[in-house]
């Protein structure tokens, strides 16, 4: 007794949940859509570099969240001794007012949910979109 | 304090220990399940060992005649007697707690008289333990006539009832090679 | 064989292995072996591997109907039989696997006696294998489902439902996810086991360390990675898309830890096929546990059922003819 | 160590330590009482087994064939293709330990070789060694040893301390079972001339004479008579027991230590009073006289050699169907391989009780019956009259024999009939019984005399729960279904806990029987008094 239909056919499910994603993505395809988050004009540099703030924003946030709201310190020192006043909506929202279209993107691509709107309003969103990609 | 008293007052680290040095003389793996598995059905060796040893301590310990003890002793023996130990090494478990003793108790200043008395009954305890390994021996030769005898006898009652030749043709009913 | 050998061998490889990345630190191309080829070849080797056991088990046949029962027949219509522990049916079968496969029933099986109070004899569970077990294994599941977040865009929704519900507790802005905590605290047991149960001890081999530690090493870095060495988690998905999607394409901001952690997986999974993981695969085909207790309602088909050398009724009577007739024993023949 | 003169510290340490040893190291000790006879050279030859010469296992040399190491690994390669059960169980194991404390082996040895998962490492480190990769490559570190006169002498040593219960199958997570391990093993020995005397002279004396006892035609005969002249004496009632008898509707096929063993004979009488008291038409069969099967205990084919008469056998007499009497590994046969080997069984009828009409749907293809759920069919409609009274000397507890409760699931069949026979029933700890039972310790071929230490190891487990009911019940009865449970409880218990005695469940039976037209019962079948306490005037409560 050899079971040959059952084995291949097993064979076949573990073969299809293997390589679920291929075949997933194919179907959506959305595969090339990259998160791409839109940087709104005038504000090409972040307290950080691009690099370390891809990486460690969250962290950052956090730091900055701790030091005001614990120690009332709103003053962060950036490694190149400029100083920023520690502030969502006073600095990162001044740059960055597009959620939708700079934080999601990414955290959304990455299925990632940061808890910084359980807190802050979420601003008003600019109306227009400006480069990026749809 | 006298030895006794100081024994008694440290008998459940001496139990302990006395207990493990009889593990101990099973394979090392073995040993450690001996040990911990609580189970009566599931080790009961370990646990024929743990409790008779408790009763043999006490009674060592509360001045019972070695005689009164010989029930727990057989417990162990009867279980080292078929296992893979020679017969000093199943019967000497008694000797083990000299060491024991000794490594908890600080022995010089003990009265030469005392130890010598607690030493003489752990001796009789072996002897008692020597004796009943033996018994036990017997008692598997006599178990294994005993088989012997049973089937054979069975043999002889049905021929002497049917006049039958058992086997065969064979005469001789212990051309048995083998039951069931 | 020395015990520590045992275990110092596989340590040493997983440590190899844990350096190996650093050679990344060399470059574009020495990154684009480790975040692309290495997996490939693993993934390759996985799929082959694999498949390869899975056909050779089922090449060769089941002759005998032999599960162990672990319960009442069916027999008389008026004693209750034991679906689950003596299956009859296909559906007892499927319920019994599933119940094998998804809650280890026969781990939880291993029942204690105590006495209680010196008399009363009670049965308690010594279970902590199969819970650590189930713990384990449930955690890797949910922790490789997590994962799809990474290989599909859109994201699978169950997997951002599975991973809502892994992240309940939450601390500070780095999510401890509830298995990632689960699963080192079970490795640590079934490890620590191996190390101190002292049958355990005895039975276990060098392989059964290393496939612990490499486990072990997957886990941990992956939990650093979350929480301490952080790495660029849209480059990852980034690379992680272009390989589906056959454009393997590095972004050179991956970060170290990542490489470790993929290092570790990927010879997890190339080793998987040629271990003793395939247990996995292999307790589907468990004649044990897959078949119906039902061979003497179904005859059972042994494909190479050869015949033996038997000793006929013919060849008995010759032998024992005399003595069966002056017993008064019919027979066939009366010469 | 004589000649050093010790201190008493050294003197209470001397050689107690076990050697610390790592398993992959093969080297065993015969000791006396502790392994099984080799097979004498005749009886080799009867069966035509390989390589057949006059040894014994303490011997140093073995005269093992020269080129026994391609013998082995050639018979694991065909065993590869034949088996899957076998490729993989050496493939799948992860070495948890949840086997290992539940060998009765183990638990009353300590060897730790005894462990069931250690058991097959013995054969799967050989196999790794010459046929997987890792083991080629890393040799020791990868688990693999090298095949070679010690490995044999090892594998001997070991396969035959597992009496096949199947017991750690029932804990393992994957259903691995050591019952084929240890069948595989014995095949492979068995390829190289490694059999010992208590397998191999039944199976041979089973081959020609058709029961392991050598019994010939007429003997049984006679046997079958002296019990007919025993129950006579007992009960009044003269029955003739029918033999070879062409055209009876059943064939009764049960173990041949029934015919000539105590307590097992006792056994015997209970199903012929019972088959005479239901008027069943049924007959013994000489050439099929023998329901056990000592060829599973040294491979396959020996199985399916032996068991052939019990079909062949049916279909000479041409009876409607075959049932079958109390044993242990018989009913891992016939349930699960007779179909299988020498089926179809389609000469015979669906088997049907001639009594109550009641159909034995499980056992519409291989068309055979086990005599308790015959006789529990036959209780449940009321077709004996029973008076349990009888039995009331004894305080009766319930042995599950590993077969019929591992491999076939009969657990209610005969706890039903003991307590319609029986007053006092009591059940041993809910961890030894049933699924979960414990062996005698002497199953599979492990029952020789000069096995007794092994076999008192292995049936500790067993005895201490037996142990636990007589001290908290008073329990003195130890029923069982399996004949070598007959045969291997009574010294068991005697070296254990003297004072339980065992018999077969339809000796119970037997006893509680109220036959038709029969003289008031002064003693049991043992030819005990019946009530012993009774001239005395009624003290017993």
């Amino acid at each position: 007794m050899f079971d040959k239909g059952k084995v291949l056919g097993g064979l076949a499910i573990f073969l299809c949940l293997g390589t679920f994603p291929l075949w997933y993505i194919a179907a959506q395809g959305k595969a090339a859509y990259p998160p791409d988050p839109v940087i709104y004009p005038g504000s090409e540099q972040c307290v950080e570099s691009t690099e370390y703030m891809s990486k460690y924003h969250m962290q950052l946030l956090q730091q900055w969240r701790d030091q005001a709201v614990r120690q009332g310190d709103r003053v962060y020192i950036a490694s190149d001794n400029k100083t920023y006043d520690i502030s969502l909506t006073g600095t990162c929202l001044k740059c960055h007012p597009n959620k939708a279209e700079f934080c999601d993107r990414c955290h959304t691509y990455n299925d990632v949910s940061p808890n910084c709107y359980n807190c802050h309003n979420i601003p008003p969103q600019p109306a227009e979109v400006l480069g990026g990609t749809k | 304090m006298n030895l006794i008293q100081s024994l008694t007052a440290k008998k459940a680290a001496i139990l302990r220990k006395w207990a493990d040095a009889v593990f101990d003389t099973y394979p090392g793996d073995t040993a450690a399940f001996l040990r911990s598995e609580k189970d009566r059905f599931a080790n009961p060796v370990g646990y024929a060992t743990t409790i008779s040893l408790d009763k043999i301590l006490d009674g060592l310990l509360t001045g019972s005649d070695i005689h009164a003890l010989s029930a727990y002793i057989e417990d162990i023996i009867k279980i080292r007697a078929v296992q893979d130990f020679s017969p000093p090494q199943a019967a000497s478990f008694p000797l083990l707690l000299k060491k024991v003793i000794i490594d908890e108790i600080k022995i010089a200043q003990v009265p030469a008289g005392e130890w010598i008395d607690l030493e003489t009954r752990i001796d009789s305890l072996t002897l008692s333990a020597f004796e009943i390994y033996a018994k036990m021996q017997e008692k598997m030769h006599h178990i294994r006539m005993k088989e012997l005898e049973k089937s054979e006898g069975f043999l002889i009652k049905l021929m002497e009832s049917r006049g039958a030749c058992c086997r065969d043709g064979s005469e001789d009913p212990s051309d048995f090679n083998g039951c069931t | 064989m020395n015990n520590a050998v045992k275990i110092l061998y596989p340590l040493a490889a997983v440590t190899i292995l844990v350096l190996l990345p650093l050679l990344t630190l060399l470059g574009p191309s020495a990154e684009f072996v480790f975040a692309v080829i290495i997996p490939c070849l693993a993934l390759a080797a996985f799929f082959s591997g694999f498949i390869y056991r899975v056909v050779r088990w089922a090449q060769s046949p089941v002759p005998f109907n032999i599960p162990s029962v672990g319960g009442q027949e069916k027999s008389l219509p008026w004693i209750k039989d034991d679906k689950i522990e003596s299956p009859g049916n296909n559906w007892a079968v499927t319920w019994r696997m599933f119940l094998e496969i998804f809650f280890f029933r026969s781990l939880f099986r291993n029942s204690r006696a105590d006495l209680v109070a010196g008399q009363r004899l009670v049965y308690g569970g010594s279970r902590w294998l199969w819970l650590g077990g189930l713990a384990f294994h449930w955690s890797l599941f949910i922790i490789i489902f997590r994962h799809l977040r990474f290989f599909t865009e859109p994201v699978f929704p169950p997997a951002t439902w599975l991973t809502n519900l892994d992240s309940l507790f939450q601390f500070s802005l780095a999510t401890l996810f509830l298995t990632d905590f689960i699963i080192l605290i079970s490795l640590t047991y079934l490890f620590f086991r191996r190390v101190v149960s002292p049958q355990v001890k005895y039975i276990s081999l060098a392989s059964d360390y290393l496939a612990l530690l490499l486990i072990l090493g997957v886990v941990i870095s992956g939990v650093l990675m979350r929480s301490i060495f952080k790495v660029d988690v849209d480059a990852v998905k980034r690379l992680a898309i272009s390989m589906i999607t056959f454009k393997p394409a590095v972004d050179s901001n991956i970060g170290l830890p990542f490489y470790i952690h993929l290092m570790l997986v990927s010879t997890l999974i190339a080793y998987f096929p040629f271990s003793k993981m395939m247990h996995a695969p292999g307790i589907l085909f468990s004649p044990t546990r897959n078949m119906k207790n039902d061979s003497r309602a179904v005859r059972h088909i042994n494909p190479w059922n050869h015949p033996v050398r038997v000793h006929t009724y013919e060849e008995y009577e010759d032998e024992f003819r005399k003595p069966m007739m002056a017993a008064g024993i019919p027979v066939e023949k009366k010469q | 160590m004589a000649d050093k003169k010790l201190t008493p510290q050294e003197m209470a340490q001397v050689n107690y330590l076990p050697p610390a040893g790592d398993w992959m190291d093969p080297t065993v000790e015969f000791k006396r009482g502790t392994y099984c006879y080799a097979a004498p050279l005749k009886n080799q030859e009867a069966l035509q087994l390989p390589n057949p010469r006059q040894w014994n296992p303490q011997d140093k040399d073995w005269k093992l064939p020269l080129d026994f190491k391609q013998l082995v690994i050639g018979g694991m390669q065909e065993r590869l293709d034949k088996f899957r059960s076998w490729k993989l169980f050496l493939d799948i194991c992860v070495r948890c330990g949840a086997c290992a404390d539940k060998c009765h082996f183990f638990i009353g040895s300590g060897d730790p070789k005894n462990m069931p998962v250690l058991r097959a490492e013995l054969l799967r480190s050989v196999y790794r060694k010459y046929f997987t990769a890792g083991g080629k490559a890393l040799g020791k570190l990868g688990g693999a040893r090298e095949l070679d006169e010690k490995v044999i002498k090892e594998w001997y040593y070991y396969f035959y301390q597992c009496s096949e219960c199947r017991r750690c199958s029932v804990f393992c997570p994957y259903g691995i079972d050591t019952c084929e391990i240890t069948m595989f093993g014995r095949e492979l020995l068995n390829l190289v001339g490694c059999s010992t005397e208590w397998v191999v002279g039944p199976a041979s004396s089973c081959f020609r004479t058709g029961n392991h006892l050598a019994i010939p035609p007429h003997a049984l005969k006679q046997s079958l008579e002296f019990a007919a002249d025993e129950i006579e004496g007992i009960t009044g009632i003269k029955i003739e027991v029918p033999i070879n008898k062409k055209g009876a509707e059943i064939l009764f096929v049960t173990p041949s230590g029934d015919f000539f063993a105590q307590p097992a004979w006792f056994t015997l009488l209970g199903y012929i009073m019972l088959f005479h008291e239901i008027g069943l038409d049924y007959t013994f069969s000489t050439y099929a006289s023998e329901g056990g099967n000592f060829g599973l205990f040294l491979g396959a084919d020996y199985a399916k050699s032996l068991n052939a008469k019990i079909y062949a056998e049916s279909r000479r007499l041409g009876v409607k169907w075959v049932l079958g009497g109390e044993c242990g590994h018989m009913w891992r046969v016939l349930h699960q391989y007779m179909d299988t080997f020498n089926g179809p069984g389609d000469f015979l009828q669906q088997p049907v009780s001639p009594i109550t009409g009641t159909k034995f749907e499980n056992a519409r293809s291989t068309k055979m019956v086990h005599i308790c759920e015959f006789t529990a069919d036959l209780i449940y409609h009321h077709k004996l009259k029973l008076d349990p009274s009888r039995n009331d000397r004894w305080k009766v507890t319930f042995h599950d024999s590993c077969n019929p409760a591992r491999s076939m699931g009969l657990f209610e069949e005969p706890r039903y009939i003991i307590n319609k026979a029986c007053n006092h029933f009591y059940e041993m700890p809910e961890n030894t019984i049933r699924e979960r039972t414990f062996c005698c310790g002497s199953g599979a071929g492990l029952g020789p005399d000069e096995n007794l230490e092994m076999r008192l190891r292995g049936g500790l487990p067993r005895a201490s729960a037996v142990k636990y009911v007589r001290d908290k019940h008073g329990v003195n009865m130890l029923a069982c279904i399996c004949a070598i449970d007959k045969a291997s409880f009574p010294p068991l218990l005697e070296y254990w806990c003297p004072g339980v005695e065992t018999a077969g469940v339809h000796e119970l039976l037997g006893n509680a029987l109220i036959m038709q037209g029969e003289k008031t019962r002064e003693t049991d079948l043992r030819g005990d008094p019946l009530n012993p306490g009774a001239e005395e005037g009624k003290t017993d409560v």
